[in-house]
This record gives C-alpha cells, structure tokens and sequence, in this order.
C-alpha cells in the first residue's frame, strides 16, 4: 500500500483538496510516511480547522493570566511566586471503545500537558456525560470510566477532587470523558515548547514507542458508525506508574538548568510534538528513527511517526546536557535517548537506516493547514413556558424525593470514593459540595475547583446554555468563598459540517463570551471535540467549563453542609420561578422543553460578589449556589451533607409553589448564617435580593404549610441510587 | 466439567505488568529474561455436563465477561473433573 | 526523634507522612531512595503509602525486594520501630514482617473514605496516645486491604493482642457492614510479636491537620515523638 | 527457552476476585458456574537453553518474587520454544 491512490487519501481523512494542497506545499506525491503527518497534523484534532475562527473570539486576558490558550496548558498567577497551570481534554472515542484504558490514557494525556509546563499536578477532576441508564451499555462504559480514571489517578498520587456526571439518551453511542489537570509551579519556572537554538539535542524519554493508537488522532476527528468495533486495535494501554516516575523524573531534571523546551507526546505523538517544537520556534529539525526506543520489532518510520504509545515525551536540551539528562531519568528506570537536533533548514528530516524517509518543510505545513469558515444555522429560540403551564402535583416532598435520586441530580459518592481524592494530604474541600478546595501546599491558600455544564440547557438555547455554564463554574467557586480566577473548556459537539451543529458551537461561544467579559473570567485552555456522533445522532452541545479559584485563608472557606442548629437560612438571588428545560418538568413531567433559565450577568456578579464578601468576613457558616432542580433541592443537599435538618416558609404569594421550590432561576445562592441581620442590612445596601427561608435543626427537611420529610428517608433516595443502579447486572 | 481459561493481553498491546515484572526480575541478578508477560487464568466448575456445550457456554462467559476482547484473548480447556 | 521514610518507585504518600513527621515532632524525617543498602541510625521507620511498582504483580511484592529493605528487616528485628502504612502495610507482609496478607477488597473496588477505627492495644510505642478501646475516624485509600490469614495465625494474633485497629462502626463496633474491605475479623492493623511493627491499611497522616477535617491520626506521631523524646 | 508459569491460590484462602467472578456470571444468566478460581498466568523467555537449569532458574523466581507463597501455590512449564 505504499503507493497513494484516492483511497488512501480518503483514509487518512483528507480531502481531496486537502491533499491537493499537501502536493502543492511539496512540488511533488507525498510518500505514506509523509501522508500519515500531514492527515495527522491537518485532523480536526490537531489543527482545530473548524473552530479556531471562532475560539479566537473568547477572552483571554487578564492581568493574572500569564499564559492563555496555545500552550500545553494555560497559566495564571495565584501571588507569592506561584503559577497554577491547568488544562482540560477529552477522550470521548477511547473511552467509548474501551472504557476502562479510555479514561485512563485520557488521564495520563492531561497529566502530561500540565508537567510539561513544570508544574506539579496536585488535582485532577472529570466531566463525564452517559447515555440514558436504560441503555444497555450505559452501566458497563460508567464502570469502566471510573475505574479507568481512578486505575490511573490513584496510582500517580494525583488527588481526583471533582467533576460531574448525568446521562441523556443523545449520549448512547457517544460517551463524553473530559479530565482535567490542575498544577503548581514556580512562576519563574514554567516550560514553554517553542524551541530555541540550532543543532540542539532532542531528547526522547519515557516508556518505549509501540504501535498503539495510531491513527487516534484521525480517529478522534471522525464520526462513529456501527463498525465502531472494527478499529478496536487502535486502544492504548496505561501504565500510570510509568507516568509517576516520569512526573518525578521532569520535574527532577527542570530544577537544572537542561531544559530549552519540552513537549509530551500526545495525540498524533512523535509527529505533532516534534514539530510543535520546531515549528514554534522558527527552526527544523532533524531525527534519526533508529535512535527511537521501539517496544516492537520491524515498525516502520510511518508507524514510528505515528504511534501514539503513552507515557512519553520531548525534550531539547542545552548543548552538553544530554548526560545530566540520561542520569536523571536512568535513576527512575526510564528510557531516554538523544533521537537528533534543531536544524535551521525550517524542514523536518526523517532518517531510518541511514536514508531519508521524510522531508517536509515545517513552517509551510503548519501555517498552510485548512482553516474553514464553515457555515452555520442558530437553532430557534425556544418559547419561554409560563409556571402556570406547568402542572403542580400534590405530593411536592415525593416531587422532592424523586429529583434527588434521579440520576442527574443523585449523589456521585458511588464515583468519587473509587478515586482517591485526599492524597498528597492537602484536600481541605472534598467532593461533594460545590467546588473542591486544594491547599497550596505549604500556605494558608486553597484553589477553588469545579466543572460544569448543563447540556439541556444549552441544546435548548446555545448561548443562554454556555453563559449558564460559565456562570454556574463561577457561582460554584464563590460559594466557597473563593475569588474565581480562570477558565478552561472542553467543547464537545456533533459533525461542524453540519450548519446546526457549527451554529450550536457558534452559540457556545458568544454565550462563554459574554459571560467570561462579564464577570472577569478569561478563558486560558481547552480542547475541541467535534464528531460526537453515532449514526447522524449527535450528542447535546456540551461546553465542559472546568474553572479555578483562589482563597487567601483556606480557614476561611465554608462547605454546604448545615453542621448547627438553629441558624437562619437565608436565599441571595431573585426568584421567579422558572420551570422551562428544568429537572422538574423533565422528571415529574416527563416533557424536556422550553427555554431555559436566563442569566442576568450583572445579577449573577453582584449576588456573586456579596456573597462572597459576607462568607470571607465570617458572617456566613454555610453556603451553596442554586442549580439543577431548584432551591429545595439545594436545601435537601445542605441538610444531607450535614445531617441537620431545617424548616422553610415559602412566600404567601407568587410565584406558585412549585416554581418557587423546583425553579431553576439563575444568580441564587442558598446559605445558613447566625448574623442574619447584618447580613440581611449589608444586602439592602448593596442592592442584593435576599429573603429568609427558615432556620436550621432536626432531622427533618419541612416546608411550612406542606409538611416533612425525614432526612434518612431523602438520603436513601439521594444516596442509594447510583450504587442500587451499579449493583444490577 | 471443569473449565480452564487463559486470558492473555493480544499482540503489541503493551503490558506495564510484564514490563515490571521483567524489570524487576532483572534486578533480582536473573539476567537473561525476556518478554514477560503477565495473563489471567481462571478455573471454574460447570453444571454441563456435554463437553461441546461447556465450552460454548464458557466462550460465552469469556465475551461478555472473562475477557476484554478489545486488547485480550481467551483461550479454553474443558477437563472431566 | 529521628525517623525515615523510605521512598520507592510509585510511592506516593511519601510526602504526606513526611509533612505528619514534621508537623507533630517537630524534625524532618530522613527520605531514604530504595536504592541505598545502608539505613542512618533512627528510631523509626516508615514505609509510606502508595502505588510502589505501581501495585503490579502483587501490592509490595517487588518492593519487598528493594535494597533497603534487607537492612529495614534486620533493624526491625533489632527492635527499632517500623510503621507501614496503606501500601507500606502490604509490604510488610509480603517481607514476611508480619503475617498475612492483604488482598484485593471484597466489594472489588478501591475505596476512598473516613472510616471509624478502635484502638484496641495501646502498650504500644504507635497507640500510646490513644486510649484502649478509643473509636477514631481515619480516612482508607485502597484496592486491596482484605486482610487474610490462616486461622491458627489469627488465633495467635488475638492471644498476642497484635490486632492494634478494627473497623468498627461510629459507636464502636465492628460490624460487617462497618467493614470496608472484607478484612478477617475486622482487622485494620496488626503488630509483629515484639510489638515494634505496625501495619495498617488507613492513612493516620491525612487526618492529622484540623484544616483537613480532623486529627485524629495525629496522636500516633505524638506518641512516637514522646516515645523517642 | 519459554516458561509458562501458573500462579493460584492455595485451597483455603479466600478469593474475592473468583468469589465476584461467579457471582457476576450468575446475573448474566450463566446458572450453575461453581468454584471460580483466579490466578495469574505469565509468559517469560529466557537466555538459559537447559530445560533443567531453566526450571531451576524459574522456581527460584517464583519462589523470591512471582508468588507469595503464603497463599499462594505455583506450577512451573518448560518449552522449547
Ligand atoms: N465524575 C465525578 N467525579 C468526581 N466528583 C464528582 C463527579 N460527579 C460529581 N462529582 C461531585 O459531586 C458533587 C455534586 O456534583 P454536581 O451536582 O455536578 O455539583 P454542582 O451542581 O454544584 O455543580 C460535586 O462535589 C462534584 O465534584
Ligand atoms: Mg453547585
């Protein structure tokens, strides 16, 4: 197969065009060798062809951002000399095919591109979306994931803090597994990949290069089809203790003086880390393949190229330095090897056997990759759907009951006790609660860490869906008490060839737009997923938001838990009581429609910002913002966290009673206090809605006027759920 | 019947197992081995009592559950006893 | 005190019970590679929790080999205290330290939570902080902490008194659903007949720091800290 | 030479893993499936081309590493290729 026919281009998912343009760039037919990088350099994967146009439209400064998107990873400032550096990516395909080594390498991968940058991973979260419960492999790909994230995260000693989980049948033959990977570094000390300076060593270390996952990338950027079996030998394998000696070994050899640039091998390995580097830097570069550590006899300079073997990485270092490098990472028992130099050609020269295998001019390739203006067509807005059309069942603490264990809103303890999430013994905000608190080890500082998306709302209406989305990952930081600081996201969409697929993306980000503008939370990474689709049916427009806070004394934080009795729970925010696209019409109503909840962006910064000035100066014990199925879910929850119940009073008036509890109306946050007056004077004065709902105690949760209900039998159905769900075969 | 099942990794699929196995072998002063790889064995005791029918049941149970057909393997022995 | 912990490939509590050390006795422990064949003179050592050779093969089994762990069993049995926690547990038997073995959880899961403890046996240089009898709440993180011996085994270590923590639950006993992982007899930690090695499979380093959310893992470094005062 | 080496539980010990197995295979509808055991199963090459040094070689490994023998029991095959 050595000769190129259309076939062959086909198959490296290039079009014809495309290829046209390859032979145009060369003056002449590509071999395969040079094929294979071009289709993996050109896949959506790897040159966001369809969507950098519009990323270009998300804000991505601030004065604490250091280094935003076009990195390995984003960086900001979090003061004292320290940088956090963090990063969300998916594995959607993988983890589809095999769930378990799926989640796992996309665990590994993200790892990578946050030590990459020198910094140490100290947190990972994940977003995970499945398809409906009744589907017959749902159980089977939810196990496997979070075994496969834990397998991995546990065994590098990386705390998993958070992250989310709901299904949807739109997900059943296209799973959703982003992870994500927070990092502390020295601010003076953060590795870019641009590399710098001619006939420098480059450095191949980690674990040997077999012949998995090639072909991945091409992979990650094709629509599924029922064959999905077929490319089942495509799967890599983990192997996080590999990875752990590798976190140990980078960041042993980065406090010296060795490192010009380092790149992990990550999608489309060899091929897109060496020429990132050197395409980056303005240089070529040159590699001798038989210097490359092989695991198997007899590849070819094509799968060599392409392998996307895992635990691996890139590295020129300084002249003279390759022996200080080899004792570091011989001492953890890795592979290294010198594979061959900068050149200032601007070509990449790819030698086996002492002939030239490929010769392709860098800068041409990189700067000539497609870019497409694809067209796209906004969805309609849906109508708004008046409370009153909604219909009140008469048994609202059953109403109650069924929301917290459907599966949306039950608890995710099931996952998150398979992952540890206290190791490195600084997790002072464990899962469970709004955003996870990570000490910066050493200090008195905690970053805040949440992700969140709502993806019914943002298949109802792409940009009221996105704002939400930002809005909610900032509202889940600062019900800590913590200042949100920064963003990263992972869009996972449909096919961008379709017009309403690229007009949910294009949604997607003029809402992430208007929400990150105003409320100062620039965008500093992320990842593209397109292609989500099985058979035509593509999954809801998913904008994963994964965000980081900071707060200055960790003592200060507060979690949703009531943990006393008899303080006065109070709701920040307006209410009006809105029912459209919420958990209450889709479960108690069985109907899935309507527009969702708007964000009031000026709203949800003021309620915001009191919020988090009352819980900084001690005035709040216990707070949680107010999301899926309403306020009297968030109640339920901070009673169950805390097994200390509370008695609210609904208002005499309007709106009708089961908008008030069940509404899904943005910028809310419910919170217990035992200075309701001060609190309730500071609002009026700064012009923040607050009402109060009741006081704190018992082990009851009772509504005035409608009665009780026990708080064992709420956490049964809260908490029994997801493990009754795993338990059936 | 008595079912013997051996589960193994497929070709080129890599075994951090073995890998660490061999790695660790070698600095135990046994030099000389190689390709180490590390595999599943299962017994297990059948109702069925007709031999072809037992391991068509057992090739059942290793496609839905012994065996990750994805990266593994499986290959079967049925014994009398 | 002086102290060590020892750092494998794949340890990664190494850090954390460093920071325990440090925090309640006042002096940084010694981190020791398990590369090294010679052991400095201390009065504890520590192996730490973890995923040493990434728990392949057997949870231990490879870092039982290490170098230095020749020189860890010969102090052991010169009396000096071993502590071996989580992963350090698991080596400790697959060294032979102690008896048993650890295997993989009943429910086949790796669970991460708090657990209630008893301290059942406090003559000891570990549990002399702690009263007889005392229910602690300290967090597990493992996939395989179903302790397993055989029953003559067991016996013995009842009549020794060398079972130092069952899983019991929040009024103290030791029941089997407060039982996390399928362990014989509720076993959480066990000592060796001279009573200066102790292994267990929860991690009293990640709940000695009130900002944590407890510290009731705290007590066992103090009493080491007087112990060695 | 190759060595195949059989690592199982010796009869008494307790085996989650098969104990899980066989209950897993009952809700999938396998009835009748009793006494799962499971072990592991590794592949090793050697250097050695003396059938009986070779065993020699591989008990040892088995004896200081492959299997804990405290619960565990080990069987050892030789083949030439
Ligand atoms: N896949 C997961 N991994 C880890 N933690 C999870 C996962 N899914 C949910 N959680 C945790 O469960 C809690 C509730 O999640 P969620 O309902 O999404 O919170 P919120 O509505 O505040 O965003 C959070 O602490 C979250 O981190
Ligand atoms: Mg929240």
């Amino acid at each position: 197969m050595n000769e190129i026919t259309p076939a062959t281009v086909a198959a490296h998912g290039l079009s014809p065009e495309e290829y046209a343009r390859v032979r145009a760039i060369l003056g002449r037919t590509p071999n395969l060798t040079e094929l294979g990088i071009f289709s993996v350099m050109w896949s959506e994967h790897c040159s966001y062809k369809s969507s950098k146009k519009w990323l270009k439209l998300l804000p991505t400064t601030a004065p604490w951002v250091i280094c935003g998107p076009g990195e390995n990873a984003g960086v900001i400032d979090i003061g004292d000399g320290q940088a956090v550096i963090f990063k969300m990516e998916s594995h959607n395909h993988p983890s589809f095919i095999e769930p378990y080594q799926g989640a796992a390498t996309g665990v590994g991968g993200i790892l990578r591109d946050v030590f990459t940058m020198g910094a140490r991973p100290i947190a990972n979260l994940n977003s995970l979306r499945f398809g409906s419960p009744d589907h017959p492999r749902t159980r089977h790909l939810l196990g496997g994931v979070v075994a496969g994230i834990g397998g991995y995260g546990n065994c590098v000693g990386v705390p998993t803090v958070g992250g989310e989980c709901t299904f949807h049948p739109a997900y059943n033959g296209n799973i959703l597994v982003n992870a994500m990977t927070v990092g502390l570094a020295d601010k003076n000390r953060i590795f870019y990949s641009a590399a710098k300076g001619v006939g420098l060593p480059v450095v191949y270390v980690g674990s040997k290069t077999g012949r998995d996952g090639i072909h991945g990338a091409t992979m990650a950027s094709a629509e599924f089809s029922e064959d999905a079996d077929a490319k089942r030998p495509t799967v890599q394998v983990g192997d996080p203790f590999t990875e752990k000696l590798l976190i140990e070994a980078c960041l042993e050899l980065m406090a010296t003086d060795a490192i010009v640039a380092i790149q992990d091998m990550g999608a489309a390995g060899l091929t897109s880390s060496s020429f990132e580097m050197a395409s980056k830097g303005g240089l070529g570069v040159e590699l001798d393949l038989d210097q490359v550590p092989l695991r198997e006899a007899g590849m070819t300079p094509y799968e060599i190229m392409l392998s996307e073997s895992q635990e691996r990485m890139l590295m020129i270092v300084k002249p003279g330095r390759e022996d200080m490098a080899k004792r570091v990472f011989e001492k953890w028992e890795l592979d290294v090897a010198v594979i061959g130099r900068t050149t200032d050609t601007g070509h990449m020269i790819l030698k086996k056997d002492g002939r030239v295998v490929a010769d392709l001019p860098i800068d041409p390739l990189a700067k000539a990759s497609p870019q497409y203006d694809r067209p796209w067509r906004a969805a309609p807005r849906p109508a708004v759907i008046p409370a009153a059309d909604v219909p009140q069942t008469n048994d609202l603490l059953g109403a109650l009951k069924r929301l917290l264990g459907s599966p949306d809103l039950a608890s995710k303890r099931w996952i998150w006790e398979q992952y540890d999430h206290m190791v490195m013994a600084d997790t002072a905000g464990r899962p469970g609660g709004d955003a996870a608190l990570v000490r910066v080890h050493g200090t008195k500082k905690a970053l805040a860490l949440t992700s969140d998306c709502t993806p019914r709302y943002c298949a109802a209406d792409p940009v009221e869906g996105a704002r939400q989305a930002v809005a909610e990952a900032w509202r889940n930081i600062t019900a800590t008490g913590a200042t949100p600081l920064a963003v990263t996201d992972n869009m996972n969409f449909g096919n961008p060839e379709k017009p309403e697929i690229m007009g949910q993306f294009a949604g997607c980000i003029e809402g992430m737009r208007d929400a990150c503008l105003a409320l100062d939370f620039p965008v500093v990474s992320g990842n593209v997923s397109f292609y989500n689709e099985t058979n035509g049916q593509a999954i809801l427009p998913t904008p994963a938001i994964g965000a980081v806070g900071l707060i200055e004394d960790v003592a200060k934080a507060v979690a949703i838990a009531f943990k006393v009795e008899g303080l006065t729970v109070i709701l920040v925010g307006d209410t009006k009581g809105h029912l459209g696209a919420s958990i209450y019409l889709r479960e108690i109503c069985g109907r899935e429609e309507g527009a969702p909840p708007p964000v009031d962006l000026d709203a949800e910064r003021r309620n915001g910002d009191f919020v988090r000035r009352m819980i900084r100066e001690g005035r709040i014990q216990a707070c949680h913002d107010v999301s899926d199925g309403g306020l009297l879910v968030a109640v339920a929850e901070m009673a169950l966290a805390g097994s200390v119940g509370a008695e609210i009073a609904p208002p005499s008036d309007e709106p009708p009673l089961h908008a008030w509890l069940f509404g899904e109306d943005q910028g809310r946050y419910v919170a217990a206090t035992r200075d309701a007056q001060q609190v309730l004077g500071a609002a009026r004065e700064a012009g923040v809605p607050v009402h109060v709902l009741g006081t704190t105690g018992g082990q009851t949760l009772t509504v005035g006027g409608i009665g009780s209900i026990s708080l064992p039998e709420l956490r049964e159905s809260h908490e029994g759920w997801l493990p009754r769900y795993m338990a059936t075969a | 019947m008595k079912a013997k099942v051996h589960v193994t990794l497929k070709e080129g699929v890599l075994d951090p197992q073995g890998k660490a196995v061999q790695h660790a072998l070698g600095s135990l002063g046994f030099g000389g081995v190689k390709g180490v790889r590390q595999g599943k064995y299962i017994e297990l005791e059948l109702a069925e009592k007709d031999p072809k029918k037992a391991k068509a049941e057992v090739e059942a149970m290793c496609r839905k559950l012994l065996a990750n057909t994805v990266i593994e393997n499986y290959a079967i022995d049925i014994a009398e006893k | 005190m002086k102290s060590a912990v020892i750092v494998f490939p794949g340890s990664n509590c190494d850090r954390d019970v460093k920071v325990a050390l440090t925090q309640s006795t006042g002096r940084e422990p010694l981190m020791i590679w398990h590369q090294d064949r010679t052991l400095p003179e201390v009065d504890l050592i520590v192996l730490p929790g973890g995923f040493s050779y990434g728990d392949y093969l057997r949870c231990g089994a490879m870092a039982a080999q290490s170098p230095v762990m020749a020189e860890v069993v010969a102090r052991a049995n010169k009396g000096v205290a071993v502590l071996g926690i989580c992963n350090g547990f698991q080596i400790l038997t697959e060294t032979g330290l102690l008896p048993g073995v650890l295997m993989r959880n009943a429910g086949l899961k790796f669970v991460c939570r708090d657990v209630h403890l008893r301290v059942e046996v406090t003559d000891t240089v570990f549990t002399r902080n702690y009263r007889k009898g005392q229910r602690i709440r300290v967090p597990i993180a493992h996939n395989e902490g179903n302790y397993f011996a055989d029953e003559d085994t067991l016996k013995r270590l009842e009549d020794e008194r060398r079972v130092a923590f069952r899983y019991t639950d929040a009024a103290g006993n030791a029941t089997a659903e407060a039982n996390p992982n399928g362990a014989l007899r509720n076993i959480a930690g066990i000592l060796n007949e001279k009573r200066n090695v102790l292994g267990l499979m929860p991690h009293p380093e990640r709940l000695a720091d009130a900002l944590l959310g407890g510290t009731d893992g705290r007590p066992m470094f103090e009493g080491l800290a007087a112990a060695f005062a």
